[in-house]
């Protein structure tokens, strides 16, 4: 019984991020349009530029090779199999047991290096650009993301992210200001890895400014639909993920009463609505920032992370 | 050791070692080749009577033939042969260059007092404390006179007074056995010696020896 | 099973033997026999340690007619030793086939005694017999680049390994001394050291060990020793030397030192650790010969298992045993890891140079279409350098970090804090490895060849590329099933640290405590693969098929000349250009990165080019003034040799007065 | 009637084995002097050495301490190994001195000095060993290095003339001051022993020490240890020795020099053990050690400056030397066997080497290092086997002296750890300057022969003495073990 409910919940919770993830891209482009004071693409342009991408057949670089053409499919796959240990709205999935922060953050990496890879091998400067930067930037974030991961486990007793949302929803975490700079390590490292502003800017067209385009500028047709499709689904995993670690409260559990799974639903899908305007809002407020600069503030939530992991390790120590 | 123990030939023995151990001094101090062949010559002299006095007093008629021996390799063969090589060499005439001779004689007397506070404790079990200190000393200044002389032959006779210092040594412990051989032995050390000198200065140059000299050498070709 | 036991240590025994004789023999017989006999050896001495971990590892000593005189030496067998003789052979026998492919040379004779001096020291039961083979390793390692002719990396080789072995000596003696001098480790396990004994045990096998191993600061002969390698010397001494020198850090660390050692003795591991991790995987940034690169990681990863045992050694002196057993369990996991897929990318490495005919990634480039099998392998070994999961290399460093994470359970404000700063530097090393594996992928094998030869290059042999298939299948199998691995680690873990994963660690899933979930790399691997197939079914469904080429947007450069088929090569990132961002923050303060870049002016069509020079830190600090010292010393040393006849007799007669007065002075008193 | 009782006891002596061992090499030398050819004179030198060495095979079955000689275990372990240095050398030197003769280097007749010096001084060394006086130990080695200066002047070039002048001056006042400690170790012996030949005898010496006269016996120490330590080469009282090895003819130096090195060895481990034994002596470890060390450090160090092999070789002696007398002073069974095994190891070692020197010397006409490389590449053989010993002697395994050096190292370690740590950094400066010298005389770019060479058969003596190394450092016999352990242990 037990085993599938879970099994049903991972179904509806992979429906629900397929589905949703290309809406809330659309979401967080139409509000800062008119935070912009723009009329803005509809919230489904997403969804519609997909569907047209997929319908074009893709041109490959002469000298491209299967490596090019796999690396799609692999680093979606990737996203989608991190994506599916996220929890969203209910505890409980049946990948609650994989569901290891770690290995979500290697699943990333894995999207990350083959994404780089690809930029690679075309052999033009542009992709190699963005692959040297992308594989640098994360090599700040890391850090942070792990420092993050460690002040967790150190609330939760787990790296499992069920368990960690799992003891936050349940308000038997410790302090309240360790969580906070984790937080804030966390968003950082979360701009970097989603390419958002102020480290990187999806829509440029000057490839000084490009990190995550220009990873992408070779492909086209069904490739292309698929790298943005991937983009789309990291930003709905990273605000899933915020929600279930920061925001745990209305989440449902096999346990919870039928409120509680009635309400659950909407609750994530308010959570995730407010985390997109607040993301649309801080795109819209901020300037872009020099590529060299940007491991000075990863620097810093990377500083934000062990201090974060030494207060909670030391609060528990005396504790 | 048996033998007639009075004090006076105690005093006697001792009269001829202290001789030893000044005429030691008086090649610290002389300059010139010649004199420093004849003072050694002397210093063999006295060495010998040293050691037929011992011979006497311990009624060891080996130490009398050692004494002859001394007097005939030490105090006549060897300084004739160092004569003529002098001579041919035209060194006889030279002045022998040396640092001040105070300080030299200032350190020849540290050398001599502490040759006295190492033979004393030998005193407490009836050993010849004196002609110990005595031996000793002549050894040190033999040595130390091989290092303060830069010429080779003034080192060649600070090596045959240490050597003179080995047998007063020898001839003063009681009842040494193999005197007589280890006495040849040191002579032979010092016949090889005056006899290496020789030779090198046959087959090669003299100032081969001159280790100030081949210094000298060794700097500039560096 | 004591009988089991007896046999396989029996059957060792014979196995060195076997491999030091045909090295002896291999010097007149035909050379090709020293290959082959070392393969035969490795495979045999394969079986034999999986027989042994299965079988229980039941402990086993034997005393052979050898050894120091009026005493046998002994030979012993343990889970440590076991499982270490696994790695070794496993590497081994690579490296003995990918000689096969080598020109046999005058080196060929080293190899097995190289083998063989490395099992001898995984045997060793007594002081003597540990420092002999550990020796000989050396010696051998040494005689295999020295053939070559690079004379700087050898010697730099030894006058580490000398100075080393004495360390080790040293720290045996101290260890011997507290068991009435007897040599034999069971004796010294019997009178663990106290006191300041200990402590220099502790420094002096750091020294010793972390010497032979790579440790930073003494890994700068390790990097240039594995460059001027043969490729198959440098993937068995990446592989499997630097592993055989971590055991012996742990044989006397844990083992002989007895388990009641305080638990700081952890942090220097942790701190020398921390470091070697970032220094080595930053230089694998930084270099242009993909060896070195390669050379780098290795460090890099010589530095995460000692980490690992940093950290075991602390839980255990706090008694945290079952984090002491992740932690311990995670470093043996990392040492497995990192020998198959190293040994893998320093095979690949090698057949890179034979098939393109250079190592320097300014030259290679697109190597993907030609070399494909050898392409996909080194893939597999770059996913483990990079740590991606469910890579052999993610196994090894989700343990690693969990005991981390478990760290701050171990008291004391000082090791929480550093504990928290190592987390971070391993996620640092853990991404820079990543970005060095990408890099070394991207340059040498994808993109456009940099040069004619690269464009022409020819896949590797048919044995090279089984070799290089087996290894990225072993790797895999390591990575898929971390759970078998570490039960065959088991017996040295439940020994060392009295705490074993075999609760935690089943086929399917690693947990860091018993109760808890953990990671399990075929769920991963499912979930991977059915997200893999759910994708290429939606886009089947929803997309149209097929695909076609053309010319791809450069960034604005012009379309390449005919004499130029595949584009100009120069307008790619190379690898000096790829590491430039990690080079101006990271290597710049670390390694004291320079880079020299030539802009051409506007106008110009020469491409503008970047060279980036790095000093390692521990060259400058440690053995550039060593270098500078000795010279000095030497000439000094000269001058005193041999003075002048009067002046020795002045040091003689100075030297006698001296002693003449202290006699005197003492006799006054 | 005593003294005629006295007189057929000493010629008994003389004719049993350790008497005959002394006996053998004097008559050969005195036969030598008169045999003209050459060739005749090369197979007589082998036959004597080699029967020399058989003698002393026998020496531990017949121990005696009588009133000539002495052949207690060390002293028969000493002939034994100088003996069979002897011998391995005078069969080496057949086909090396053939090759001198034929350079020019050598004519008949100073080819036969050289032969029945080489017997002479082998005599002399083997008396020294094995005679039961301290004086006739002190006398003997003064004959043998006046032999051995001898035979380094022989070339009659302007260096050899240099370093045996300097041999002799140097050396003169080493013997001088052993002369001289003699005397008053006597002196000494005196209150224990009473005057007579007791009180001078080797074997009576070591039950009576504690009741000699401790501030004599310092004194003979003193003297001893600077006078001996001058003829087993320890800083600073080396400076003789460089200049003989490279100048002197090869074999001489190789057996000479080292053995009258390891003779010297032998009376200061003597010596420490009547220290030790006397309750109010000052304690002899400490000086002995400081000589040991300092030979070894500045060895080790000069080592990277020299630029001719046979000098570099020397250096390396010294070091190693120092390394024996640091074990000797260290104390303790352990340490003094290690040492001992040392001393014999390195002996052989040291010999191996220089034949392989000698041989390449001969082949490039010239001994300096830059002028001799890639000896592995043009010579297999010699390459191999003068690798093997520089490995050896770089205190690398599987060779003996790897095990010598772990049981100092590991001694000193237990017993003085401070001294561990000068002990071990010049032991890998040496290791390390034997490395480099290594890679530049067996690889590096091969130099082209401008000499006759000797041949394979000139090698075996090389191969013979570092197969032994080998066995006795990794598997020694047990019995061996045993004797040598009951050496070190009755002379702590």
């Amino acid at each position: 019984m037990t085993t599938l409910l879970s099994l049903a919940l991972l179904a509806v919770h992979l429906a629900l991020l397929l589905t949703l993830a290309p809406v809330l891209a659309g979401i967080v482009r139409w509000t800062k349009s008119r935070l912009m004071g723009r009329v803005g693409a509809p919230v489904f342009q997403p969804w519609r530029d997909l569907q047209r991408l997929a319908r074009k057949q893709p041109v490959l670089a002469e000298n491209a090779s299967w490596l090019f053409r796999g690396a799609p499919t692999i680093a979606f796959a990737a996203t989608l199999a991190a994506a599916a240990l996220v929890p969203g709205f209910a505890l409980g999935m049946a990948t609650a047991p994989l569901a290891d922060l770690l290995a979500i953050a290697g699943l990333l990496a894995l999207a990350r290096c083959t994404l780089a890879l690809a930029g690679l091998d075309t052999g033009t400067a542009v992709g190699g650009l963005g692959a040297s930067r992308e594989m640098s930037f994360a090599a700040f974030a890391e850090p942070a993301m792990l420092l993050v991961i460690f002040t967790l486990a150190l609330l939760a007793g787990s790296t499992n992210l069920d368990a960690i949302a799992g003891a936050l929803r349940e308000g038997t975490a410790g302090p309240l200001f360790p969580l906070g700079l984790a937080l804030l390590a966390m968003l950082a490292v979360a701009i970097a890895g989603n390419g958002r502003a102020p480290i990187d800017n999806r829509a440029a067209l000057a490839e000084t400014g490009m990190v995550h385009a220009a990873l992408a500028l070779a492909y086209s047709g069904r490739h292309l639909a698929l790298i943005e499709a991937t983009a789309a689904l990291k930003l709905l995993l990273w605000l899933t993920l915020i929600a279930a670690i920061f925001l745990p409260f209305g989440t449902a559990t096999p346990e919870s009463g039928l409120l509680v799974w009635l309400l659950a639903l909407p609750v994530w899908g308010l959570k995730l609505g407010g985390l997109a305007m607040a993301l649309a809002l801080f795109e819209a407020g901020v300037a872009g920032m020099r590529v060299f600069r940007v491991p000075e503030l990863l620097g810093l939530a990377v500083l934000l992370g062990v201090l974060a992991a030494v207060l909670l390790a030391v609060w528990q120590g005396l504790a | 050791m048996g033998g007639h123990h009075g004090a006076f030939s105690l005093d006697v023995a001792h009269l001829l070692g202290g001789a030893v151990l000044v005429l030691s001094f008086g090649l610290l101090y002389q300059r010139r080749l010649g004199g420093l062949i004849n003072a050694y010559a002397a210093q063999s002299c006295v060495l010998a009577a040293a050691a037929a006095w011992q011979g006497w007093v311990q009624s060891a008629p080996a130490l009398v033939v050692t004494g002859l021996i001394v007097l005939g390799g030490a105090g006549v063969a060897i300084p004739v042969a160092l004569h003529r090589i002098a001579g041919r060499l035209q060194f006889d005439r030279a002045v022998v260059t040396q640092p001040g001779i105070f300080p030299v004689m200032a350190a020849g007397v540290a050398l001599v007092l502490l040759a006295v506070l190492l033979a004393a404790p030998a005193a407490a079990q009836a050993l010849p404390r004196e002609d110990l200190a005595l031996a000793l000393a002549v050894v040190l200044l033999g040595q130390l006179m091989m290092i303060v002389r830069p010429a080779a032959p003034a080192q060649l006779v600070g090596f045959l007074s240490l050597l003179s210092g080995l047998i007063l040594g020898i001839v003063g412990v009681p009842g040494m056995r193999l005197a007589v051989e280890l006495a040849v032995a040191v002579l032979v050390l010092a016949g090889a010696a005056v006899a290496g000198v020789y030779l090198l200065r046959i087959r090669a140059r003299f100032e081969e020896v001159d280790a100030g000299r081949l210094e000298r050498l060794g700097g500039a070709a560096q | 099973m004591a009988g089991v036991s007896a046999a396989v240590l029996t059957g060792f025994a014979v196995v060195v033997a076997a491999l030091l004789g045909l090295g002896a023999a291999s010097a007149v017989a035909p050379r090709r026999i020293a290959a082959l006999g070392s393969l035969g050896a490795c495979g045999v001495g394969f079986v034999l340690a999986l027989a042994y971990l299965l079988a229980g590892a039941a402990p086993a000593t034997l005393a052979v007619p050898l050894g120091l005189p009026g005493s046998w030496m002994t030979l012993a067998l343990d889970g440590l030793s076991g499982f270490f003789l696994l790695v070794l052979s496993a590497v081994g026998a690579a490296a003995a086939a990918a000689a096969l492919e080598a020109d046999a040379d005058a080196t060929a004779p080293f190899l097995p005694v190289l083998l063989g001096a490395m099992a001898l020291t995984l045997l060793a039961g007594d002081a003597f017999a540990l420092v002999l083979g550990l020796e000989l390793t050396s010696l051998a390692a040494g005689a295999l680049v020295l053939m070559r002719h690079n004379d700087s990396a050898a010697l730099l080789h030894i006058g580490v390994a000398l100075p080393g072995a004495a360390c080790l000596i040293a720290a045996l003696a101290l260890l011997a001394g507290g068991a009435g001098g007897d040599f034999r480790f069971a004796a010294i396990r019997a009178h663990p050291p106290e006191g300041w004994p200990a402590v220099f045990v502790l420094v002096l096998a750091l020294l010793g060990a972390g010497a032979k191993a790579g440790l930073v600061p003494l890994h700068g002969w390790l990097a240039r020793l594995l460059v001027a390698a043969p490729m198959h010397v440098s993937a068995l001494m990446s592989g499997a030397m630097t592993k055989v020198a971590l055991y012996v850090l742990v044989r006397l660390l844990f083992d002989l030192s007895g388990p009641a050692q305080p638990g700081w003795w952890g942090a220097p591991l942790l701190v020398l650790g921390a470091a070697g991790a970032v220094l080595g995987a930053l230089r694998a940034n930084m270099a242009d010969d993909i060896k070195a690169v390669l050379a780098g990681a290795t460090v890099g990863s010589v530095g995460l298992i000692v980490i690992g045992l940093g950290l075991a050694l602390a839980a255990r002196g706090a008694d945290l045993s079952t984090l002491a057993a992740l932690a311990l369990g995670g470093a043996m996991l990392t040492a497995l890891a990192h020998g198959l897929f190293g040994s893998l990318l320093f095979l690949g490495a090698g057949a890179v140079h034979q098939g393109a005919g250079s190592r320097s990634l300014v030259r290679l480039g697109g190597l993907i279409h030609r070399m494909p099998v050898t392409t996909a392998a080194v893939l597999v070994g770059a996913a483990s350098l990079a740590a991606l999961p469910p890579s052999a290399g993610f196994a090894g460093q989700w343990m690693l970090f969990q005991a981390v994470l478990g760290g701050p359970r171990i008291d004391g404000f000082g090791l929480q804090t550093l504990v928290c700063v190592v987390a971070g530097l391993l996620a640092l090393s853990a991404a820079l490895s990543a970005a060095a594996a990408v890099r070394l992928l991207g340059v040498a094998f994808l993109g456009r060849p940099r040069s004619p030869r690269a464009s022409a290059a020819e896949e590797a042999g048919q044995t090279m590329r089984t070799i290089l298939i087996a290894l990225a299948v072993a790797s895999g199998l390591v990575g898929l099933f971390p759970g078998g691995v570490l039960s065959l680690a088991e017996p040295a873990l439940r020994r060392l640290v009295s705490a074993g994963m075999a609760d935690r660690a089943g086929l399917l899933a690693v947990a860091p405590q018993a109760d808890l979930p953990g990671y399990s790399a075929l769920g991963i691997a499912l979930i991977l693969a059915l997200s893999a197939g759910l994708v290429v079914w939606l886009v089947r469904a929803r997309a149209v098929p097929g695909h076609r080429f053309g010319p791809v947007w450069d960034g604005g450069f012009g379309p390449p000349p005919a004499w130029l088929p595949f584009g100009d090569p120069l307008t790619q990132y190379g690898g000096a250009s790829f590491a430039q961002p990690l080079q101006r923050v990271l290597g710049a303060a670390l390694l004291r990165a320079r880079e020299t870049v030539d802009m051409p002016s506007p106008g110009e069509t020469r491409p503008a080019r970047i060279a980036v020079a790095m000093e390692d830190p521990a060259e400058r600090a440690l053995f550039g003034p060593l270098a500078a010292l000795r010279p000095r010393l030497v000439v000094l040393a000269d001058r005193c040799w041999l003075p002048g006849i009067r002046r020795t007799l002045a040091v003689v007669f100075a030297v006698l007065v001296f002693l003449l007065t202290v006699v005197a002075i003492v006799e006054q008193f | 009637m005593n003294e005629l009782s006295l007189l057929t006891g000493m010629l008994r002596e003389l004719v049993s084995a350790p008497g005959l061992v002394v006996l053998v090499p004097f008559a050969a030398a005195a036969g030598l002097g008169f045999v003209t050819d050459a060739r005749l004179g090369a197979w007589i030198n082998g036959a004597a050495a080699t029967l020399a060495f058989l003698l002393a095979c026998a020496l531990p079955w017949e121990p005696i301490a009588g009133l000539l000689l002495l052949a207690d275990p060390l002293a028969a372990f000493m002939a034994i190994l100088t003996s069979f240095l002897g011998m391995t050398t005078a069969w080496f030197s057949q086909g090396y001195m053939q090759v001198e003769v034929q350079a020019g280097r050598f004519d008949a007749p100073r080819l036969r000095l050289y032969h029945a010096l080489f017997q002479a001084g082998l005599g002399c060394m083997l008396l020294a060993l094995l005679s039961n006086n301290v004086a006739v130990t002190w006398g003997a080695l003064e004959a043998a290095t006046l032999v051995s200066v001898l035979a380094v002047a022989l070339p009659r070039t302007e260096d050899a003339a240099r370093a045996a002048s300097r041999q002799f001056v140097l050396c003169g006042v080493g013997l001088a001051m052993a002369c001289f400690g003699t005397t008053v170790l006597y002196l000494a012996a005196v209150p224990a022993l009473g005057a007579g030949v007791p009180a001078m005898s080797w074997s009576r010496l070591p039950a009576a020490a504690a009741a000699f006269n401790p501030a004599m016996l310092n004194l003979a120490f003193v003297f001893l240890l600077l006078g001996y330590g001058t003829k087993a080469g320890l800083v600073p009282l080396h400076g003789w020795l460089p200049d003989s090895q490279a100048a002197g003819p090869l074999p001489v130096s190789a057996v000479l020099s080292g053995s009258i090195l390891n003779v010297a060895l032998v009376v200061i481990l003597r010596l420490r053990g009547l220290l030790d034994a006397n309750p109010g002596a000052i304690a002899p470890g400490l000086p002995i050690m400081a000589l040991g060390l300092a030979s070894l450090l500045l060895a080790a160090f000069s080592l990277g400056a020299q630029r001719d092999v046979k000098r570099f070789f020397a250096g390396s002696t010294i070091a190693q030397s120092g390394v024996a007398a640091f074990a000797f002073g260290l104390g303790g069974a352990g340490a003094t066997f290690a040492g001992l095994l040392h001393l014999a190891l390195h002996t052989l070692t040291r010999a191996a080497i220089l034949q392989c020197v000698g041989a390449a010397v001969q082949l490039n006409g010239g001994q300096r290092c830059a002028g001799i490389g890639g000896l592995l590449l043009r010579h297999r053989a010699l390459g191999l086997t003068l690798a093997a010993g520089m490995v050896a002697v770089a205190g690398l395994p599987p060779f003996g002296l790897f095990t010598t050096l772990f049981l100092i190292l590991s001694g000193t370690v237990d017993r003085a750890p401070w001294l561990a740590v000068p002990l071990a950094l010049g032991l890998a400066v040496a290791g390390w300057a034997m490395a480099e010298r290594l890679l530049a005389l067996c690889l590096g770019p091969p130099t082209p022969d401008r000499g006759p060479g000797t041949g394979l058969p000139a090698l075996v003596p090389a191969w013979v003495q570092l197969a032994l190394v080998l066995v006795l450092g990794l598997a020694m016999p047990g019995p061996v073990a045993a004797w040598l352990a009951a050496i070190a242990g009755a002379a702590p």
